[in-house]
């Protein structure tokens, strides 16, 4: 995601605010690059050029983006089954991403772990995790890691809402601020979990940030389809870290505009719920406006999405034209020596 | 007499249970309003209502937890824990609780309830969403394990459990939910611990579960057809209780024996079962036992490649005709 | 322990207040029994009369007794390992319980079950679980059936603070407020999980109470080695759940004067900490105290004593003198047809 | 050369590792201060200090957790889950994650770390705190499985999962921890994977692990003293990767194989060995392999009823002889 806009297209006076325009065109196209690549992913489901389940997420991509923007190159990402949007604002080729869903020889992981799993060790993406819970502990681990080693690195682990009501985020929480971990735990409240409206299976209404001071932490709730707040907030919850001051859990507000995963036609939805959400809270329709408010042109704006969508359409050409794995890798990578004996 | 899908049989031998008591309750995450992720308890929620159909948090530990209280207390739950695999993350209960509480008070407790999830591969749902779990089951005495391969035997395998006073796993397979098949009118009640010929043959024993049932039945066409090799098949549907009667029976006919396993191979349910042939039917034996099984790895996601794990009927019928030529 | 104290000692004018005579001489009597069934099966060990492992409740008495006394004949408890107080609570007979212990045949389960897992549903004693937190959504489900089945009946589910952060904890707090469940969970804070300090491993001060706010649960902190104030917490916490109107979380602090388990010399203790709650903290000293400003004579408390002792000393006695468990009890009862086959 | 209980070399093997490699860490309930609840882990928190050797609260998931989490960013960790049962309650690290990781990242993560807890019975702990769980992780693939029976296997075994890339399953024995043996002085490295022969024999092969290796041997002595069989008995110490050509060599040479398991009789590790050998040494075989096992129920708490369940030395010796007569 390095690559800049056209400069000459460049608005002269962008709000020299805290935030600036290189991070905030930053943030824009990481945007774009989310919503066109997973809106791809769900076309290549439909032309079953893609298998298996995927789990988008659209409508999300505030805080992908907003948190990918604060953080560094070293820092990890540890991601659920709904990972292409973090695995992507991470850097990760398209192209890539879209490989592994297509189960090509071309994909993250040439087609052995899948859309649920992606993983790209060189660019902090840790992994991401389809037991639900299950990696907030990992997290914990990775910043164990960089606290014992001194090295810096700060680790952010995304879940649901939902997944607040399983034991392994109650032991993670507990676990993180008594190791006093740099480790940021983020929320992604889009109000579902699976099919199930959340509040109805939840004690407390916000089910991260009315649960913090159970942790010792302080409540935070935010607007997820902000990018700029989602930044500025996990800016705050890096330098924490960073200072060696322990862990922050942030609850973001989303939504979601697809299903819950590919076979999930969201049925469930109040009349009108989803038009709401795209209608006034869309990351991307706020975040033009933010931009434009900040004297960025519209057609700047466009040569991104150009830009955006060509790297898209070259990613999925590349994908139709890889082969399809190579089955040779079946049965490597079961043990560190390469291969999977289990006897001799 | 009607054709039914797999999956509307899950439905369908539910509520004849709910219907006939009261005591039966059913939760799990997404089965009420939504009908359950694979669609198969669709219909449950308005036929019995929301006291005895609940949906609940992502909390498999307050599931099975809650389901055995209310089982150790006088109800008879069904939980459902979504994807086989996620049994993991309440692995405390299928271990220590569930099936030692009997026996710990001497009699004191009962624990009449049925644990149901989705197992199995085939949807290139990854390593974590596709596994054989009726082998994580068998080895905790006081459990009793059953997975069902037709849509029949889902409704009286079901019925079964929920009416056996001991708690049930009930594997049903993803990749068969599609499939039909007929099924009588009226109420069906099947046994558990009893194993199905599904196929008689004189030559070989092949010895299936799930999935894996229509791939045998399938080979065994083949090899007949193909050379000349009677297969005998048999569907073991209930791993604990263990029809050793019937597999013994027809090994000591045949003389051969094969397990088709979807499970990666180290121990999984066929080594058990070959073990007790090998113990007992040693001298009936005319050559090897043979296991045909996924390789010991991980399945991957990718279609092509999940395809070359699970055993195939191909691998089958060339597994079981270079055997029977040696 | 039905068995009244001699009434002719009974003093005249006891303060009728809310908890009035016959219940404080009820729970004086289940504190001291408490107190001397342990200390036998303590000695017992001793002896080598006892094998394996046991977890007393010495100095804990206190809530066991003002839990039990405000508990109906039908209501459900549920133990951890450290559950011969509760079981003793409900009325189990101590001949019963040290039979177990011994591995007797008089014993409640003869033997195959336990210190660890004592059980006695005809006195509502529905289990000791020896892995911690299991049994919270265990009694969730009890409780669910007494709801379901408008059966009016309470469950009570104690556990240490220790148990307070692992996950099943939480997964059955959460359950527990949705289905507003009638429940009652009673953490007994000891200070100590094990030979570990827990503030030492817990994000918050109070374990159980600074995190009903996560589950919309009040803060209920009380003192634990009162049996009057459990008893009227407890009061609170049944008549709320017979209302429907859900579960309580309390915790009661309180302290264990003997070792974790019979293994344990707890050396761990910093110096005079135990001495201070034995002191000024021990809940049959402050019980007598508090009869003894009403009015009970200590003559009369010496009378109970006596009647315990017997009744103790008796159980000893008939333990000993009851055979070994019978072998043919080994394959009964693994599954419900009476026997243990797992094949034809 | 020096006497050292099973116990101590616990913590000798993980003080080796831990000076010679800054990057093994060491955590687990009530570990560090006090020493672990057997005290197999006394002194290492003076020695390595508490940023190595680190408490945790009773959050089994968080412990696993953050173990994987370290290993896969370049630490080594040892992670001790206190009795063996409690594995059933951070399962889902043991079968979905730990296994898995290197494999569906393509290579991509790997997984060096040590859980180690103690299992077995023999301690009159009960159902809950007496299990044989080298069993529950055997059927994964990507994890590694030892148990050793002795304190020079504990040490050098230690040394060898701590070194080796993979995850590594550890059971010690708690009915183990007081016995002796000679240790040499200096580092000790042994090797995963390898079964050990520890006494000859031309009759039978009996196979065996952890506190069962002692009973085996005990009963090779008195079948040759007083019946004349020559047993040669193996100790299987590292299920998996599994030793087959050890086990299979000596059950060619014998032709009768008996294994000695302290489980409950179902799916046990022998059903995996005894299956392997009869397909791959059927021909050698003179006999039925027979296992040699608890009996498939809970294990009960009291001293006399517990003593009837795990395989004595005396029901070793009687159902060799039985077999071998037959
Ligand atoms: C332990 C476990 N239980 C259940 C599931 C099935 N499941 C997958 S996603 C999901 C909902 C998760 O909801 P939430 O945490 O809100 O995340 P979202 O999908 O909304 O991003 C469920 C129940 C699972 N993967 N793992
Ligand atoms: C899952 C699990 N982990 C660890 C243990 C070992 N263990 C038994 S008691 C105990 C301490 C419990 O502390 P607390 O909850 O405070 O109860 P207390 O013993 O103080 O009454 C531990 C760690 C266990 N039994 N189960
Ligand atoms: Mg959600
Ligand atoms: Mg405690």
């Amino acid at each position: 995601m390095a690559k800049k806009s056209n400069p000459e297209r460049a608005p002269k006076a962008l709000i020299n605010d805290d935030i600036g325009e290189a991070k905030r065109l930053e943030m824009y196209r990481l945007q774009v690059t989310i919503r066109e690549a997973e809106q791809r992913a769900n076309d290549l489901f439909f032309q079953n050029m893609i298998k298996g389940t995927s789990h988008l997420s659209l409508g999300q991509e505030g805080i992908a983006a907003g948190v990918a923007a604060a953080m560094q190159p070293d820092d990890k990402t540890f991601c659920t089954y709904r990972g292409h949007a973090h695995t992507l604002a991470r850097g990760v080729p398209v192209e890539k991403v879209l490989g592994e869903l297509m189960g090509r020889d071309n994909g993250l992981m040439r087609g052995k772990g899948g859309s649920m799993h992606l993983t790209s060790v060189e660019h902090g993406v840790m992994g991401s995790y389809a037991i639900i819970g299950a990696h907030l502990p990992i997290a914990c681990g990775s910043a164990w890691r960089s606290q014992y080693k001194n090295a810096g690195d700060v680790t952010v682990v995304f879940f649901g809402d939902g997944t607040t009501n399983i034991g392994a985020f109650h032991e993670a929480l507990n676990f993180a601020v008594i190791w006093k971990l740099p480790v940021i735990f983020v929320c992604e409240n889009n109000l579902y979990m699976e099919y199930t409206l959340n509040s109805d299976v939840t004690a407390v209404e916000h089910p991260a940030a009315d649960r913090a001071a159970a942790y010792g932490l302080p409540r935070i709730l935010i607007d997820g389809n902000d990018a700029d707040i989602v930044f500025r907030t996990m800016r705050d919850a890096f330098s924490k870290a960073r200072a060696g001051d322990g862990p922050t859990l942030v609850e973001a507000l989303t939504y979601r505009h697809s299903g819950h995963s590919r076979a999930d036609p969201a049925k469930y939805r109040p009349e009108g719920e989803l038009e709401y959400w795209k209608e006034h809270k869309d990351p991307i329709k706020i975040y033009k406006d933010r931009l434009r408010s900040f004297g960025v042109s519209d057609a700047q704006m466009q040569d991104i999405d150009t830009e955006v969508m060509q790297v898209i359409d070259d990613a999925t050409e590349a994908c139709k034209a890889a082969p399809t794995t190579s089955v040779d890798i079946l049965f490597t990578d079961v043990y560190a020596d390469g291969g999977w004996a289990w006897r001799n | 007499m009607a054709e039914l899908t797999y999956r509307d049989a899950v439905a369908r031998g539910i509520a004849q249970e709910m219907e006939r008591d009261e005591d039966v309750v059913f939760l799990g995450e997404d089965v009420a309003a939504a009908g359950g992720v694979f669609k198969a308890t669709v219909g449950l929620l308005d036929k019995f209502g929301p006291l005895r159909v609940r949906d609940t948090p992502i909390s498999e530990q307050a599931i099975l937890g809650a389901a055995m209280g209310a089982a150790m207390t006088g109800l008879k739950p069904i939980a459902e824990i979504m994807f086989a695999d996620f049994l993991a993350v309440c692995f405390d209960y299928v271990a220590n609780e569930l099936p030692k509480a009997r026996y710990m008070t001497n009699g004191q407790v009962g624990v009449p309830l049925v644990i149901r999830f989705g197992g199995g591969g085939g949807l290139r749902f990854g390593a974590q969403h596709s596994q054989c779990v009726e082998n994580w089951c068998m080895q905790f005495p006081g459990l009793k394990v059953v997975s069902p391969s037709s849509p029949v035997d889902v409704i009286g395998l079901m019925a079964a459990a929920v009416r056996d006073p001991d708690p049930v796993m009930f594997m049903e397979h993803k990749a068969l939910y599609a499939i039909k098949g007929e099924v009588p009118d009226g109420e069906i009640v099947d046994t558990l611990g009893t194993a199905k010929i599904l196929r008689h043959g004189t030559d070989c024993t092949v010895v299936a579960l799930g999935l894996m049932v229509h791939r045998a039945l399938a080979a065994a066409e083949r090899l007949a057809a193909e050379f000349g090799i009677s297969c005998e098949v048999v569907d073991v549907r209930s791993l604990v209780p263990l029809d050793t009667q019937t597999i013994l029976g027809s090994v000591t006919k045949t003389g051969r024996v094969f397990t088709v396993e979807e499970n990666p191979r180290v121990l999984g349910w066929g080594a058990e079962i070959m073990s007790i042939i090998c113990d007992e039917a040693f001298y009936d034996l005319d050559g090897p036992p043979i296991r045909i099984t996924s390789p010991h790895i991980p399945l991957p996601a990718a279609d092509l490649l999940e395809d070359m794990v699970i055993p195939s009927v191909e691998r089958v019928v060339e597994t079981i005709r270079r055997s029977m030529a040696a």
